[in-house]
This record gives structure tokens, sequence and C-alpha cells, in this order.
């Protein structure tokens, strides 16, 4: 075990050194690292007992205290499965011959990425666990900017390091009080510390997690990314906030109504963050909103399960936290799935912009196809694995209201905004579906596209196949969450009875669905088939400007939740008898950051302003500040020093 | 003796510099002495001298505590000095040496100055050491900057000792003989009149803030910073600050034996935060990137100060941040001056793109930015958190979290500016400065190694240096 | 025994839009088609050729055949009375829901393969009121799973008669109008493809796809009426026969009410329609609320 | 002795005002080199009872430095910048007088809260020192000249002499090492200088040194 994971460990520095001499080698050294530590977190999570290892040596007066448990090996699996796919995408999406200066610069980043999550998961002391954060945070920004030439680049890069490091700062003062208050820096479970820590640790890896309204920085970072480390930060990097919370919510005596905050943020964060997704045109930040609201379910699932725990162990408890847990691991592999496809579409027309493509599915089929695969995945729809982990959840919140508990109220909204948010997601992506790959090419760029090199498509089957997998047998993964389960909380561990019937009735379903397919499409031709125009009610020259577009596909929703978008929109109506060209443009807005943030950041500049001017150089003036300086310590030493 | 050895050899080095005839060998002189400084001052860090309470100089905790860290800092910017003043061939450097010894000789006294007097002298006598490093450049920028730092430094420095004055009286009126050394000021104690003693507090931190760079007497830093060379900063931040900050640690030593801890705790409290309010207000705006050093030290002058109210934790954690942030800043500045020299202009206006011009430079000015941001590894990281940990055993909730607060804003306005130097696409002008300037090993050695040092001093903390921080504290807060 | 359940559903659903035309047209005097008459336009569709639109993927012909699928499996969760589910398991009733999600994504996924326009409006309208309609459904399935104690819908059709019960048919009615594409949300017979949601989808599809399509719409129709009479008659509570002739009657019912709601109600204007659909969420809504507080008293 | 003692102290304060009043260079200085004699005397008739060399040294030291020396080195600037003899001030001579006189009372005020050793009871030591040191602080911040900064810097200096005769006896050092200040004045008129002989810039007005800002 031990072995495992230093062998992981020395395999990503070794590719880190390799990274600017030789792609193949520092490619192989990262496969094998994290093939090895994929190997390490399954047979924690197989296996019966943790894993645990304390250094000699001290760093920082500390010692190295490492712990893979449960929980930590969930998400370990994770990001070595991702890391290693990612860097395969990497090979075709980032290659040297493109992207010369940045290329190698990319291989060195990502592995250290890779390997601080690594650490970030296993190391169990609070200055140790800081350290690697930080790295963690700033390899993700190294990755963000590896285009740095692109402004808008570096604005999304700076946002994403301005907000991380305030949650970071935020973390100092969660692990100082932890500290200060249990005398060690030492992680554990522990349980005489004040609950409301809990709060600084909430905002400090929700600022991580991108839960809603802490999500300000994740749709322009996880867009303007190359497309493979959109997938990681967003399939995996966010999830070590979600790491943090379920890690400290179980370690650290919770407040009361810590539950029902995390169920509320999450219903939030899943209602609104799949309402912008929706309203999107650019497919990775469509992508990345989902994500938002991918984070709501898990915390909804971990919600429901503080609230458990609170009050006494409540058995749902543990279907909803099995649920947010196996939903990590789902959201992680079609996550990826989705930004490498999306990056793919990318590559092959240059856009981001829907409204640009369409028809691809002829020239790209197997994009189309792990695409429509993802998209039914992350829609939550059987017999796919996105529907299992939700079903947990949901069955979690069900079995929560029909206790008629008091404090098991949370469940009933939740489940509903639950399932709006479902079926939000399903028109989303369906409009992404859609738009993208379906009816005829927009442009010209769109009509010559060319399917991506088989590298980039090998690792987006191989997530395509685990997604299909985990959604037909469920119980295969079953031990592993269950064992992660019980190690959030002693006892917690599930038993196979939720998958015993789910698990054949999922298979049976994808293989009947198969096979009427196929059968149909067997019928259809027998019976012959015959190509024609589509029947747009009799236009003979139908264009593909007149295809629906995927802002008039938005436009229902859209209007639901104006009240909260704040749109901006540009509209002239074509008046007179020979009307001029008119136009109507709606653009949403990042509402959080651009309506509440931005303009409390041109506050604080003009302040900044205002004090700069102090700073205009007359001499006279600076001795006036010293002498106002003198002058106000000694009111300030004389009320201070009367007695 | 040892002790008195070194302010010796560098003022003895002063003078032989001055009088050396040749300008391309002179430069040595600062590696040389910078070494032997070094190594004695480790030889007494390492075997402490016993020093006689009466005696007014002597290598005592405090001096251990600090001084190394400043004779380090000077060695490496010596290293650094040949090189440089290699490519500044058109500048006689016969002064600047000479000067840069007489501050490294004066400093020494005043980190071992054990009596309100001799502590005043040697930060005079460094001030006005000072002042030909300034003028270095020999420009009218240079010159107004001195003349400022001539101006707002010598009116706090008078005020200091009008400081002095009211701190002797304070002992004659309490029935002092006037023994002005430090250990029988704090041994009369409560015995010093209470309206003195205030008086002396408000002057001197007043005007040994103003060496500092507390805010609002820091306003000679950003016009002397951004217009001296990377090595006159580095030492003037990492040194002459410190002398000031130990100086206000011994004073505030002396007021709390009068009783007055309560006053002396709040008030370092109230400046420091002001001082980090300030310069992150200053951060967010500024468009200077030598400038944004002098307002990154005034909050790091604010963080002492912060240390320095939060009782012995908090002095320990100070004197922990002493150390961490001369060895960051001198990495920051030395890079700084050879971005500068390649770049031609300080100005975030006509600079940016640095990371293709001098990419080992820009690298290591990026990483020394995240160390001074306190990111993890870095030593400041680990002072930082000492400091807040301090605050809150302390029950300083709020100081906490205005503290972190300051820190989040400064480390918005670095980062701002910092990657706009570094990255984007350079301007043809850069590329002009490229082939003026090239960074050669030796330009680029002594940053990094600075920053190493700083790291290596985070992770590793030596249980040595360890040691004598906790004897400082003890000499700072006697047990009765 | 699942074959004979199979064999029901499928053969019983294409009765039911033919006696809606049949109520429709005993409304208004005429005489219409006869009550078999999907049966026929079924047979005779499988039979017919294919044209495909040149924009279409294979996908355009398998996804119907999915949908049909999913539809089928659900009415397979779904229990006939004392006859009970072909399968039932703790949970089920979310697997239902989700496989009628499943075919709504498939036959919409088929509409815009052809990228034409129309069939994109009724893609758009037909997910996005899925949303309020699946808010109800969950609020309703909510309802009945506190009033029973249960997850699994086999326990939890045992209503127990009362306001929450009333409150809860209405809702269920309506969601069943809205998920079917009866009037007033969308008329099943007009021929302005501007006013249509369902019909739209299924615009480019001829030959067997459009049977398959429209069998499933029918299924999905069954399932619905047989899950409210289910939601409102206490089946399990009475002795086969009965129960069997109860539920029949309850479908009869439910269809025959479709039928006089489509003959005496006009279709809604498209902005009136989420206003219907939070209705029917709010009633569903109310009747988890006196559910959950009748479980508190 | 006292008597003698507040008599020149009183003169010193009145030249205090003088030099806010004043409207030209050369009689600022005058001003200011008449008030650092009165000032080099004071020891001499504080001590007058038993005289020893330090004293002596301390008193000579102090007439010679702020007396001749530096006045003389400013006239020197003065000419080698050959400024016109006019003082722009920032701060009005009327306001700056008012400012003056206040500063003066409060002082005496302040100097009433802080409690005396019985030999210095009754001296004006105290009360003339706090109103040179606000003194110079005006004339700092009131004045655009570099010289006439350097005279107001000059009299803050001889507020904290002033106010060093306190400490004379006990602790001399002390109030020697205040002839470092006179140096650093000694360093401010070098810098004139110097910075006149390099022409970087003319006439002396500090409100032409504002290059470096935000």
């Amino acid at each position: 075990m031990s072995g495992a994971l230093l062998f992981a460990a020395v395999c990503l520095l070794a590719a880190m050194c390799a990274a600017a001499r030789s792609a193949r080698v520092s490619f192989a050294f990262t496969m094998a690292g994290t093939l090895a530590g994929l190997l390490a977190a399954l047979a924690v999570l197989f296996g019966p007992d943790d894993w645990e290892w304390t250094s000699a040596f001290a760093l920082g007066g500390e010692p190295a205290h490492l712990r893979l448990d449960g929980v930590s090996a969930l998400f370990l699996a994770l990001v070595c499965v991702i890391g290693g796919a990612g860097a395969a995408y990497a090979r075709g999406y980032w290659p040297d011959s493109a992207y010369p200066a940045s290329a190698a610069r990319g291989r060195v980043w990502w592995n250290a990425l890779v390997l601080c999550m690594g650490l970030v998961l296993t190391v169990s002391n609070g200055l140790l666990f800081l350290m690697a954060w930080e790295a963690f945070a700033l390899c993700g920004f190294f990755l963000i900017t590896l285009d740095n030439r692109r402004p808008e680049v570096r604005k999304a890069g700076w946002l994403y390091l301005a907000a991380s490091h305030a949650g970071t700062l935020a973390l100092f003062a969660f692990f100082a009080l932890l500290a200060a208050h249990t005398g060690t820096w030492d992680l554990g479970p522990t349980r005489d510390v004040p609950p409301h820590l809990f709060w600084l640790a909430l905002f400090g890896f929700g600022m991580k997690a991108g839960f809603f309204p802490c999500h300000i920085w994740l749709p322009s970072a996880h867009a303007s990314a190359p497309s493979h480390v959109s997938a990681i930060m967003s399939g995996v990097a966010i999830k070590m906030g979600v790491y943090g919370i379920a890690r400290f919510g179980g370690w650290l005596p919770v407040p009361a109504s810590a539950g029902y905050a995390v169920v509320g943020l999450g219903a939030a964060s899943a209602v609104l963050g799949i309402a912008f997704a929706m309203a999107q045109n650019d497919i990775k930040r469509l992508l990345a909103y989902c994500s938002v609201e991918n984070i709501g379910v898990i915390l909804i699932g971990l919600g429901a399960a503080l609230l458990a725990r609170a009050h006494g162990n409540a058995a749902w408890g543990k279907l909803a936290l099995a649920g947010a847990l196996l939903h990590v691991w789902n959201h992680g592999l079609f996550k990826s799935l989705l930004f490498f496809g999306a990056g793919s579409v990318l590559h092959a027309t240059g856009t981001r912009e829907m409204s640009r493509m369409g028809g691809l599915w002829r020239s790209m089929p197997w994009t189309a196809g792990f695409f429509a695969l993802g998209a039914v995945a992350v829609s939550g729809l059987p017999p796919l694995n996105g529907f299992v982990g939700e079903w947990l959840i949901y069955l979690g919140l069900f079995d929560a209201a029909t206790t008629r508990a008091g404090f098991a109220w949370a469940a009933l909204p939740a489940a509903i905004l639950l399932a709006m948010a479902g079926a939000l997601a399903l028109a989303s992506f369906l409009k992404a579906g859609g738009t993208i790959f379906l009816g005829a090419p927009r442009t010209k760029a769109a009509a010559h596209a060319r399917e991506c090199a088989p590298g980039m498509l090998a690792p987006m089957g191989a997530l395509a196949a685990a997604c299909a997998v985990i959604g037909i047998a469920p119980a295969l993964v079953l031990p592993a969450i269950s064992r992660a389960a019980g190690s959030w909380n002693p006892g917690w561990s599930v038993t196979g009875a939720p998958f015993s019937i789910l698990g054949p009735a999922q298979f049976v379903l994808a293989a009947l669905a198969a096979a009427a397919g196929f059968l149909l499409w067997k019928k259809s031709r027998s019976n012959g088939l015959r190509r024609d125009l589509t029947w747009d009610c009799g236009y003979r020259e139908p264009t593909p400007r007149m295809q629906y577009t995927g802002g008039s596909f938005a436009g229902i929703v859209a209007g639901w939740f104006r009240w909260f978008f704040w749109p901006e929109r540009r509209f002239r109506r074509p008046r007179g008898p020979f009307p001029s060209a008119s136009l109507r443009l709606e653009r949403v807005p990042e509402t959080v950051l651009e309506r509440l943030v931005e303009p409390a950041g041109a506050l604080i500049t003009r302040l900044s302003d205002a004090a700069l001017g102090l700073q205009h150089g007359r001499l006279q003036a600076y001795i006036l500040y010293l002498v106002a300086g003198l002058a106000t310590l000694g009111v300030f030493v004389f009320l201070e020093g009367k007695p | 003796m040892i002790s008195h050895l070194i302010i010796l050899i560098p003022l003895a080095g002063s003078v032989l510099a001055a009088l050396w005839p040749d300008n391309r060998t002179r430069p040595w002189f600062l590696p040389a002495v910078g070494l032997l400084h070094a190594a004695l001052c480790f030889r007494l860090l390492a075997a402490p001298p016993a020093v006689s309470p009466e005696a007014w100089m002597g290598f005592d905790p405090l001096a251990a505590a600090v001084l190394p860290v400043v004779s380090l800092l000077f060695l490496v910017c010596g290293v650094y000095a040949v090189p440089y003043l290699k490519i500044r061939q058109e500048r006689p450097n016969r002064v600047f040496v000479a000067a840069l010894l007489a501050v490294l000789g004066l400093l020494s006294a005043g980190h071992q100055a054990r009596h309100l007097g001799i502590l005043w002298i040697a930060t005079e006598a460094v001030t006005l050491a000072a002042v030909p490093l300034l003028h270095f450049n020999n420009t009218p920028r240079a010159f107004e900057a001195t003349w400022k730092y001539l101006l707002v430094g010598g009116t706090g420095i008078a005020l200091s000792l009008l400081g002095s004055f009211c701190l002797g009286y304070s002992s004659l009126h309490g029935g002092g003989e006037g023994d002005l050394t430090f250990v029988a000021l704090t041994a009369q104690g409560a015995g010093l009149s209470r309206p003195w003693v205030l008086a002396a507090w408000v002057l001197l931190l007043v005007g040994y803030g103003t060496k500092m760079g507390l805010a609002p007497m820091h306003t000679w830093k950003p016009d002397a910073y951004g217009e001296a060379s990377g090595i006159v900063g580095a030492i003037l931040a990492g040194g002459v600050t410190s002398v000031a900050f130990s100086a206000i640690l011994r004073i505030r030593a002396v007021v709390d034996s009068s009783g007055e801890s309560r006053v002396a705790d709040h008030t370092l409290l109230a400046i420091g935060l002001f001082s980090m309010a300030a310069a992150a207000l200053f951060l967010l705006g500024t468009r200077d990137y030598k400038r944004m050093l002098a307002y990154s030290s005034i909050e790091h002058m604010g963080i002492l100060s912060l240390g320095a109210g939060l009782g012995p934790l908090g002095v320990w954690a100070a004197l922990f941040h002493v150390w961490s942030n001369s060895l960051t800043k001198g990495a920051l500045f030395l890079s700084a001056g050879n971005i500068r020299r390649a770049a031609g202009s300080p100005s975030l206006d006509d600079v940016r793109g640095m990371a293709a011009v001098v990419p080992r430079s820009s690298a290591i000015f990026v990483a020394g930015m995240f160390a001074v941001t306190a990111c993890p590894p870095f030593g400041p990281f680990f002072s930082e958190m000492k400091i807040l940990g301090a605050a809150i055993k302390t029950n300083h909730g709020l100081a906490a979290a205005g503290f972190l607060v300051c820190l989040l804003f400064a480390f918005f306005g670095l980062t701002r500016v910092v990657f706009a130097v570094v990255d984007g696409r350079p301007r043809p002008a850069a590329k002009v400065g490229e082939k003026r300037f090239r960074e050669t090993l030796a330009l680029v050695a002594p940053p990094l190694l600075l920053l190493f040092l700083s790291l290596w001093l985070g992770l590793f903390t030596p249980a040595l240096l360890q040691g004598t921080w906790t004897a400082a504290v003890a000499q700072l807060f006697p047990k009765p | 025994m699942m074959i004979v359940r199979l064999v029901l559903w499928v053969a019983l659903a294409p009765l039911l839009p033919g006696l809606i035309n049949k109520v429709k047209a005993w409304v208004a005097g005429r005489q219409g088609p006869p009550v078999l008459q999907l049966y026929y336009d079924l047979i005779r569709l499988w039979q017919k050729g294919v044209v495909l639109s040149t924009l279409a993927s294979p996908a355009f012909v398998a996804a119907p055949a999915v949908a049909w699928v999913a539809i089928a499996g659900a009415a397979f969760l779904v229990p006939l009375g004392p006859a009970g589910a072909g399968l039932s398991f703790h949970g089920d009733v979310l697997l239902m829901i989700y496989l009628l999600a499943l075919a709504r994504f498939c036959t919409a996924w088929a509409a815009l393969e052809t990228g034409s326009a129309f069939e994109g409006m009724g893609a758009v309208r037909e997910v996005s009121y899925a949303v309020l309609a699946e808010a109800a459904m969950f609020a309703a399935m909510l309802s009945l799973a506190v009033q029973t104690g249960s997850v699994s819908l086999a326990a939890m059709l045992s209503p127990v008669p009362g306001a929450g019960t009333a409150l809860l048919a209405a809702g269920l009615f309506i969601v069943l109008l809205a998920e079917n594409c009866r009037v007033p949300f969308d008329d099943p017979n007009t021929h302005l493809e501007l006013t249509m949601i369902h019909e739209a989808m299924a615009l480019d599809h001829s030959g067997p796809p459009l049977a398959v399509i429209l069998h499933g719409a029918s299924m999905k129709l069954l399932l619905f009426a047989v899950l409210l009479t289910a939601a409102v008659l206490p089946l399990g509570s009475l002795p086969p026969i009965a129960a069997a002739a109860s539920l029949a009657g309850g479908v009869l019912l439910v269809t025959l009410c479709a039928g006089l709601a489509e003959s005496f109600l006009a279709r809604f204007s498209f902005r009136r329609v989420p206003l219907l659909l939070t209705m029917a969420f709010l009633l569903c809504l109310f009747s988890l609320l006196v559910a959950w507080k009748g479980g508190a008293a | 002795m006292i008597t003698a003692l507040n008599l020149l102290i009183g003169l010193a304060m009145g030249l205090n005002l003088l030099a806010l009043g004043s409207s030209r260079l050369p009689s600022l200085i005058r001003t200011v080199s008449t008030q650092g004699i009165a000032l080099g005397l004071m020891p001499l008739i504080l001590e007058g009872s038993d005289l020893d060399w330090r004293i002596l040294l301390v008193a000579t030291a102090t007439v010679a430095g702020k007396g001749f020396v530096i006045p003389g080195l400013l006239k020197r600037a003065m000419r080698a910048a050959n400024i016109e003899r006019e003082i722009q001030p920032f701060i009005g001579l009327v306001p700056s007088l008012l400012l003056g006189a206040g500063g003066t009372i409060a002082a005496v005020a302040l100097a009433g809260a802080l409690p005396l050793l019985p030999e210095h009871a009754g001296s004006l030591l105290v009360p003339g020192a706090l109103a040179s040191v606000l003194t110079g602080f005006i004339l700092l911040i009131g004045r655009s000249k570099a010289i006439s900064q350097v005279c107001g810097y000059l009299i803050l200096e001889n507020g904290i002499y002033l106010f060093g005769l306190l400490l004379i006896k006990a602790t001399p050092l002390l109030v020697e090492a205040g002839v470092l200040l006179d140096l650093t004045v000694g360093v401010f008129v070098l810098g004139i200088i110097i910075d006149r002989i390099q022409r970087a810039f003319d006439s002396l007005d500090t409100r032409k040194l504002t290059a470096l800002h935000e």
C-alpha cells in the first residue's frame, strides 16, 4: 500500500521532470502513477482497513501524517482516473506541435495538480493540509492560464485565483482555530471544538466547491481553460471542496442548523445552476454551470446525511450519503466526458458558440455518440450512472419524508427542487446535444469539421464505458461507496439491498432498448427507407438559418427565471413599411458576479484611488500626515491610558 | 569582543573602500566583508556571549534574534552587488560601497544597543549613511526621493530623540540616576513617572515607526524604494526597518515594566492594523511594481507591529516574521531589480510579458510574490500562521479577522500587478531591453538563494533559531 | 404472468384514444371514428415504408423504440390493483418517473434530428413544461409516500379517503392532460403545427417509427389513467374481482373526463399553460401538506 | 537664575513667532541663528554654578553650529542657488502666526499636565520646547521653499535641544547626541548645494519636487 502510493508520487514527479524533454516518457510516467494511485485507492475501498503513515521527520514543525480512509480513497480514485484520462486526451488536444510555448508547461502543472490533489486527500495535519491545498489551487491557476497570452484567459485565471485565495484565508482561520482548540495540528475525529467552526469550513471549501453563490469564478475559469483542464477542474478539482466539507462535517461536531443550510445551498445551486446553464450559448460555460448544479445535488445528499446524523443517525441518512458519494464519482466521470467532447468540437470548429455549430454528428459521429451518452447520464436518466446516484439521494429524501419526523421537513422541498433540476438538466442537454450535433450545420466551419484523433476518442470511450458500467451494474461499486459511507459515519455502511433489483432492471432495460432500436431500424429498412428533405410545413428550400436556435430553445425557461437572471436585452423591432434591419439580442450575465461582486469591487477601487490620492508627492503634506499620526496616537494613548 | 568586531569590521571596510582606488575591484569589498560579518554573527548566534547587564552594547538575545538575518541578507546582496555594479560601470561606486558597508556596521551597532542614547545615535547614523545609497542613480527622481527620505525620516528621528528625552526624564522624575540602559529602565519599572512614559511611548513609536515605515509615517517609503536599486531596497526593507522594530520592542518592554502594557499593546495593534489596511488599499491601486514592493513592505511592518502587540506568543511570531519577511523581500527586490533593468521602466503602463524576456527573474518574482503573500510552504506562511494563532490564543478575534481581510486585499493588489508585469505579450521596447540586459547566473542566483532560504526557514525552522527567539522573548518579558 | 401483464398493457393501450374520440364525437353529436381506429392506423403504419429526413441520423429511428421500451418499462412497474406490479421494489416509483423522462428525452432528441423549426418548438415545449409537471408529479408521489409511509408503488397506492386524496386526484388529472398533450395543453387533432407539442415532434416520422411513437403515447396515457385511479380508489382493500372491475371503471371514468374536457374546453394559449401546471403543482403540494400534517397530528 | 533662563527661553519663543512672521529668507535665517545663539547660552546659565568642560563644550558647539555654521551654509546655498528672497508660504503669514500663538498657548497648557522635578519647577523649558517644536512643524508644513523648510527643521530641533536641557546634568551623552541632528541639517544643506550644482531643478521650490507620486 505505502509502496503503491510512494510509487505513484515518484512517477508523477518523474513525469514532471520528463515533461519538458519527452512528451511520451512523461505520459508513460503519468499513466503509471495514476494507475498505482488508483490501485491503492481501490485496495482501501474494497479492503477492510485504512492506510496510515507518519513520517519521522517534521515539515514546518509538524510530522507528515498521511491517512487514506474510505472517504479520501473514494476521491483519490476519481483523481487518478481523470488524471490519467485527461493526460491521454491532452496528448491529442494540446500537443507540442500546436502549442510549443505551453504544452510542456501544461504537462508539468498537470502532474503537479494530480499530485497535490492526492496530497490534499491523504494529508491529515492542518498545517500540511493548508500547504497541499494552496499548492493544488496554484497548480489549477497555472493550468487555467496555460494560454496566458489571451486577455480573457488572464482575467478568468485571476478571478479564480482571487476567489480561491479568499477561501484559503478562511481555511487559515478555520485550521488556526481548530489547532487552538484541540491543541494540535493533527487532524482526526474530534468532539471538543465549538460547532460554529463548521461555517468557516463551509465557506472556505465552498469557494472551491463552487456552490451557489460561491460559484462566481467557476464559469469563466472552466470556459476559458483548455478543455482537458476544464475537465479535471470541473470533474475533480471542485470535488476537493466537497471533500473538505464532507471530511470536516464528518469529523467535527456541526451546528444543528448545518444540515438545513447545506441542503438549502444544495437545492439553490441545483436549480439556479442548471437554469443558468440552460441560458448559455457557450458550450463550455453551459457545462461549467451544470457543474454548479451537480455540486448542488451532492450537497443535498450530504446535507441530508448531516441532518440525519444530527438526529440520532436516522437510517435514511446513509442512503442520502451513499447517493452523494456515488454522485461524486458519477459527476466526475460524465462531466469530464462531456468536456472532452466539447473540447473535440472546439478543436474541430474553432468556436465555443453553439449557435455556430450544428449537424456535427455526420462529420464526428463518435464524439456525437459519446456526448449523447454523457448527456443522458448527466440528465440523470436510466439506465446510466447519473440515475443511480440521484436515485439513492431521492431514496434517502423519500424515506426521510415517510418518517414524518419534524426535522425531516427539509426533505420535501429538497426532493421537489431536485426533480425540477433534473428536468431542467434534461432540457439543457437536449439543447446542447441538439444544437451542436443535430440538424444542419449553421456555419462553414461546422460543415467542414473533422472527427478528432483516436488518441482523443479513446479516453472519451473509457469514461463512457465507466458511466455505462456503473449504470447497469451499480452493485459493483456499492461496496466501495458503503465503505466510504462507513468511514464517514461508523455503522453507516450500506448493505447490498438497494441495488439488488435496480441493477438488473437497468441492465435488462438497456439490453431491451438496444434490441428495440436495432429491430425498429431493421424493420424500417425492410419496409423501405427513402431520404428526403425535412418536412418543414411545405418549405421546399429550408435553410440552416431556419432551424431552431439554442437561444430560442432556452426561451421559455429563461423567461421563468428572468427575475433572477436580470438579462441584458437589446431589441429593435422592424418598423414602418420598409423596415430596417431589426435585431433581438439577449445575454444572461453571471448575475452574482456582475450585479453584486463587481459593484462592490468598484467601490473598493474608488476607495483605493482616494487613498492613492494622498500619496501625491507633496512633502509638506507628508509631514502633516506624520504630525496628524502623532496627534492621533497621543489622543489614543491618552484615552487608553485613563485608568 | 566579537560583538564589537561585527561593528568595527564593516566600518573599517567602509573606510578602506572609500580609499580604494579601483572602481572595478572595489565592489568585492561587499561580499568579502559580508562573509566575514555573517561568519562572526552566526558564530555569536551559535555560542552567545555573556552580556553584563549594565553594558551599553552587547550581543544580547534580542540582537541574536534579529541581527543574523540582516547579516545574511547583506551577504547575499553583496554577492549580487558585484555583477550589478559591473553592469553599472557608468556610475562611480566609491561612495556607494563605502556607505553600504557603513550601514552594515551601524546596523550591527543599532541591533546591539542596550542603551537608549546609543540606540538613537546608531539609528540616526544609519539614516544619514543611507542617503548616498538612495542618491546612487543620481537622477532628479533619485534626488527627490532622497530629499523626501531625509526630511520625513529626519523629522521622525528628531521625534524619537524627543521621546528618548521624555523617557529619560520619566526615569529622573521617578528618582532614577539617569542610567538609560534598558535594563536599568526596566528595573525601575513602576517607578517611572507615568505621564512622561506615555508621552515617551507616543513619541518613540512615531519616531521609530517612521523609520520602520508604519502608516501614516510611511510616505517616504514608496519614493525611496521606487527609485533605489534592488540592493538598497532589500537592505532598507530587510535591515534598517528591523533595527527600528527591535528598538520598538525594547522600548515596549520598558513601557510594559512600568505597568502600561495594555496601552502599549493596543497602540501597536491599532497602528499595525491601520498600516496593513492602508498598504492593502495602496496595493490595490498602484501601477508601479517597485513602489508595490514598498507598499508590501509597509504591510509587513504592520504585521510585525500587530505581532508585537499580541504578548509573548505574538512577539515570538513577529521575530520569526522578521526573518521570513527579510529573506523573501530580498528575493523580491533583487528579481524586481533585474526586471526593472530589462524592461527599462517600473510602470505597468509600459511593462508586460516579462516572462518572455527574463524568464528566470520573472519566475523568481512570481514565486516571491506568492511567498510574501503568505502562500505556503514559504517562510511568511508559517510566521503569519503563528501570528494568527497568537491573536486567536489571546482572544483578539477582531484583530485576527482584520489581519486576514487585509492579507486578502493585499493579495489581490500584488497578484494584479505581478501578473500584469509577467504575463502577456512583451512590448518591443522590452526586446531592446533584452539586448541591453542579460540575466546572467550571477544576477539570478542570489535572489533564488534567498527564496530557497525562505523556503527552508519555513519548512525546517532550525531549533537554534527557535531557541534564540524564545530567549529574546524571555528577555523582553522578564518573569517577575 | 409477466407476459400476460405486458400483453394486457400493449393490447389495451390504443383503446383509450379511440374512446376519447368517441366521447368527443358523442358530445358533438357526430358518429365519429370507430373506437378501434388507432389499431387500424398502427397496423397500417407498421407496414408502410419510411421517409427519412436527409439530416437525420439512425438515432432518428432508434430513439422512438427506446422511448417505447422506457414507457413499457414504466408501465411494467405500475401495480394493477390486486395483481400487483410486474416488478416492485423500494424506490420503484422513482424509476417509473425517470423512465418517462427517458422517453421524453428520446422523442425530443428524435425531433431535433430533423432540424425543423416546428419540431424544435414542439421539443422545447415538451421539455420545458415537463419541468413543472415533474414537480407536480413528485409532490404527488411524496404525498402518497408520506400518507402510506412507503416508497414502493405497490404499497403507496393504497389511499385513505380524505381531502388530500381529492386534491391529489385533481392535480394528477391535470398532470395527465399535460403529460399526454391533451386539450387544454395541446390539441391532438389540430393541423396547425405552431400550436402543437407532441404531434409537432412527430411531424417527420413515418411508417413503423411513427407507429411506435403513437402506441407509446397511448400506453403513457393508459399508465397515467391507471395511476390516477389507483391513487384514488383503495383497490388493495377490495376482493380481486371488484378491484379489477373498479380499476377498469376508474380508467374508463378518467378517459371519459379527458374526453369531456376536450369537448368543452378550448386549447389554452401557451402563456397560460404554465399557470395551469403551477396550479396542478399547488394542488399536489397541498395534498402533500395535508398528508404531512395528518401524520404529525 | 531661573529668571534669567526664562528670559532667554521667552526670547526664543518670541523668535519663533518672528520666524513664522518673516516674509523673506535672509531674515528667517537670521532669526534662526539668533535663536541658536540664545540656546547655546542656556546651559551656561543653567549650570552657572559649576561649569565643567563638557557643558562648555556643548555650549560652544551649539553656539558655533546653530548660530554660525549652519546659517552660513544656508546663506551660501541661497547664494549658490540665487533664489529670489521671497518666501511663498502654503499657509499665509498671518495664519501661521495665529497658529504659532495658539500652539504656544497649547504648549503652556500641555506642559502643565507633565510633572516636573523641583529644581525645574517654574522654568519655561517644557513649554518653550513644545512651542518651538510646534513652530518647527508649522514651518515644515507651511513653507514651500526648501531653505525655509530647513529653517523649520532647525527650530524643531532647537525645541528638542531646549527639552534636552532638562537632562543635561543627568545624562549629558543623550543631549550631546542631539548634535547629530545638526549634522542632519548639514546634510540637507549639502543636498541642496550638491543638487544646485547638478542643476537637477532650479529655484529650490519643493513644489517642483512632486515627480514621485501615484
